[in-house]
């Protein structure tokens, strides 16, 4: 065991206390788990809250913030927050104009929101919901739960963000989101297992000679595993994956994301060989981002997310945003 | 009958198995899952029986509904909504009744049951909880009993190892989740052998 | 092995082929090896250029940009950079006011900046260094090569960086620059060694419950190897190491920094710790900072750096700042 | 006399053990440095054989000087400017002459080593390379040749194992340090076994 804590059962709140030292203009309530924005709710905007397991930092609670979410629910360790979470978010940002879920799709969020958004709804908050399910490496049939929300995330709720905080109405808003989502596809690639808290040790084998090819964000082994490739032949089989899947007609956004243990240096190496696929297929590049933004613990590895946008939302995408994991133009 | 403390029994009984087998869920929930299986279930049960020595609620469906409200707020994951609606709905199923036939809460536990099937989509053979809770209320629907109910789920959780998964995070994994046994179906063999525990008047007292 | 890498001759220049495609507003010499802000040399501004070996990203590359370094020189992994690097950036950043070189103390960044700073004079620019050597986990005597420069290299950056673009001049940037070395303080801990490309494994063996206090950022052991201990005993070890160093009287800028492979959750989570030993040493902190800023590829662990400041750095820590590393303002 | 060629199959047969050793090096700076020696140095040897084709100076001074600049324009780290300065301040010793006896060059790789020293600040004893090019140029200074030149420096590495470092990254690891043997030492050696190779006319040819 190679962790920073104290010990497991303390290290969501751990984690927390952390942040409210480190981001004075964000609330934190540690006893109740949740990150809000410290002027919610902002009078006339309508309030963007999303959350899941922890461990993917700085996936939600890092994108709290002007321009962004308004609030966000970091469960247990891999684990979807509960109810009571997203109820007390939704009831701390809404200003009247409503609040929008931004549900990744796994069957804990999606139960978890739902029922959450029941709760609101009887408490007489307006609530939409937005599902991401970007990941390309999980068939979307009836013999699965569905796409993975991975990348996207991050393309919804900075988009959906922005124009909540141009003071657009909820339908508009969730229809941004949406559009993002439909948009945009991910491929993930780990070069190593991680270690969660509660197991200690790694959540599968992974000889160092090999890789899993199509994991999620949760430590969980991926569709296949293969000999060791370069980074060459993983973008080739990562970007493929996605654009078998999507035929952009506009330019992308690119998100080369680290899974958190993999060296900046080696993401930008990836970056490299992602762009030059892309200039072979022919895919205009908007914006890309590259860094560790929806993480898996200390997963070695990384996922390329495209999103298809418009200039709409291109505008979106740049508008200012203010939150400790993601920030310009303020 | 069953009264009020057997559903008690039946909480802290289920408490204290998931607690000793919590790691044994959670290495279940490794290569098919995200490891945290034995972990979520320890945090909803320890506040389970936080709670019912807290409010003793005094009618069956009382003890059951609030162990659900329970497993609903402190759980989280997709083990939460499914489980705390199993027991809030079937606490509902038995009303306000002081005591429950065995008959009675069998019928109210078919309705959980399908609660959880609808909430969740899940139907037996998708290699979930539901391979164990299906096969117990059957057994019970015949007449067997809690132990032969506590007998079923164990098979039935057992029987999941060589499915492909169809729901939940395994099912991801396509034909690499075959060969493993489902944390959720393992997890539910636990509760339902609690209910023999509960019955046998074995279940550990509440601390 | 479990890089993300193509080969290990490649790996700089791949990455710095990956950040000229995702960071249109600086200008990459893949080639020589330089980048530099795009709209270099600014008038009447002093010109500020570090650089170092590789492997400790964003660290310089990702500091480069408006309000923070003019350039940067990426040398080979852990390996300082040449003499013809830095003067090249030296030549493409001088705008006549005079370049500053921020300098980590070590042997080889030393002896090449010596270098560098003699050839660039021969050419004409007017050249001034400082020395960053902060972390106490190394004995200051004249049996060693001195304290290496470590986390507070972020602060001297942002903070000369900062009086640079105002436009004072090289003697008053060189002293502010000064001035944040001599009041900063770092300690640094491994939880698990790094690898580099070249060599392919871990730079040295630490079994999994062990860990290495006082490292620092090149992958080499610390002085002391003890058992596991907490994120709360960590901390203290790491704060009180600094703080028998220094005696802060006034507020504190806090870096509380991942090594590389240390989860963000982890980090947030080791930070609360850290503040609380400050609020219990009766430190008074004015800003934390809380990320991967100064790593060391994959290794596991984080180093804390204290910043004892006055109200002028604070404004200059405060100001814009427009790099891929750090962005604010602007 | 030791004429241009001399020189140039001293760097060829350096840069072809290096090459041979690089593993060997970067993993000496392993436990008491930063991984990085052995390709440091091939890399500037590689680009020191490339140069010496490409230019084909004509003096032993001329090579020497422009092996030394190749190594500070490839290597970094400490040892790019150590060995670049060693060469190029022992090349710029040896004037233009066309040949040079072994003793000019012996006082010139003197004034060379005397300049590494300056430069880097370290004594005998410190552990680091000087610790094997002193022995090999008192060696010399005696009249004994390359081959025991060689082994003097082979020895002056070795001897290094017991010491504590006291400049370079090995000193930032204290009392730790001791017991390993330091790896500037050892490429040091490796150069002035290159010289021997070179006396002896069997140094690689330039590929
Ligand atoms: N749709 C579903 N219907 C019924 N049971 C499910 C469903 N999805 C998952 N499960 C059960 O939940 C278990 C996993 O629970 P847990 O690990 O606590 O949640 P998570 O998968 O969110 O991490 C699975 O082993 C399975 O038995
Ligand atoms: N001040 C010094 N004087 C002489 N030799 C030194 C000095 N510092 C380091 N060295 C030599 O340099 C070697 C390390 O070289 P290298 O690994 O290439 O550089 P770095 O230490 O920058 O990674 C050490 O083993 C030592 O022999
Ligand atoms: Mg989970
Ligand atoms: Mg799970
Ligand atoms: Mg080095
Ligand atoms: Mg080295």
């Amino acid at each position: 065991m190679r962790m920073l804590i104290n010990v497991a059962e303390t290290v969501v709140a751990d984690a927390l206390r952390g942040m409210a030292a480190a981001h004075p203009e964000l609330t934190v309530d540690v006893e109740n788990r949740v990150i809000v924005r410290r002027d919610a709710p902002v009078a006339g905007k309508v309030g963007l809250v999303s959350g899941g397991g922890s461990g993917h930092e700085p996936l939600h609670g890092g994108f709290v913030g002007p321009g962004m979410l308004s609030a966000a629910c970091p469960g247990e360790v891999f684990t979807s927050p509960v109810p009571d979470q997203m109820v007390r978010a939704a009831a701390a940002v809404d200003s009247g104009a409503g609040v929008l879920f931004v549900v990744k799709n796994y069957t804990g969020d999606v139960l978890n929101f739902d029922m959450a958004a029941e709760l609101a709804e009887d408490e007489g908050i307006q609530i939409a919901k937005v599902l991401v399910d970007d990941d390309v490496a999980v068939t979307d049939s009836l013999y699965t739960a569905g796409r993975r929300g991975t990348g996207a995330t991050l393309f919804v709720e900075k988009i959906a963000g922005a124009a909540a905080e141009e003071g657009q109405p909820l339908e508009r808003v969730e229809a941004l989101a949406r559009q993002v989502n439909e948009n945009a596809r991910s491929f993930g690639v780990a070069l190593s297992a991680c270690t969660t808290p509660a197991k200690g040790s790694p959540t599968f084998d992974l000889p160092p000679g090999d890789l899993e090819l199509g994991v999620g964000i949760h430590g969980e082994p991926g569709r296949e595993r293969r000999a060791m490739m370069t980074s060459g032949e993983i973008a080739d089989f990562a970007v493929h994956a996605i654009l078998d899947d999507m035929t952009p007609r506009n330019p992308v956004l690119v998100l080369v994301n680290g899974m958190g243990a993999t060296p900046l240096l080696e993401l930008y190496g990836f970056n490299a060989e992602v762009q030059r696929i892309l200039v072979e297929r022919g895919v205009a590049v908007a914006r890309t981002l590259v860094g560790n933004y929806v993480t898996s613990l200390d997963m070695a590895g990384a996922s390329v997310t495209l999103c298809q946008i418009d200039e709409e939302l291109l505008r979106l995408w740049d508008a200012p945003v203010r939150t400790p994991g993601l920030r310009w133009g303020m | 009958m069953l009264d009020a403390d057997h559903f008690r029994r039946w909480m802290t009984a289920t408490a204290a198995s998931v607690d000793r087998e919590a790691e044994r869920l959670t290495a279940l929930d490794s290569p098919i899952g995200d490891a945290d299986h034995g972990s979520n279930l320890r945090r909803g049960f320890r506040a389970v029986t936080a709670a019912l020595e807290k409010e003793a609620p005094d009618t069956p469906g009382a003890v059951l509904v609030l162990a659900g409200r329970q497993l609903i707020s402190t759980v989280g994951g997709a083990s939460g909504p499914l489980y705390g609606t199993l027991l809030r709905r079937t606490g509902k199923a038995l009303g306000d009744a002081a005591e429950v036939s065995e008959e009675q809460f069998t019928q109210a536990l078919r309705t959980g049951v399908d609660a959880v099937m609808q909430l969740g989509g899940a139907a037996p053979g998708d290699k979930t909880m539901i391979d164990a809770l299906v096969p117990a209320v059957d057994a019970l629907d015949a007449g067997l009993g809690f132990g032969a109910a506590a007998t079923a789920a164990e098979q039935g959780a057992e029987a999941t190892t060589p499915l492909q998964a169809r729901k939940g995070r395994a099912s991801y994994l396509g034909e690499r989740s075959i060969g493993h046994q489902d944390p959720g179906a393992t997890s539910a063999a636990l509760l339902v052998a609690g209910l023999a525990e509960a019955g046998a008047g074995t279940g550990a007292d509440p601390v």
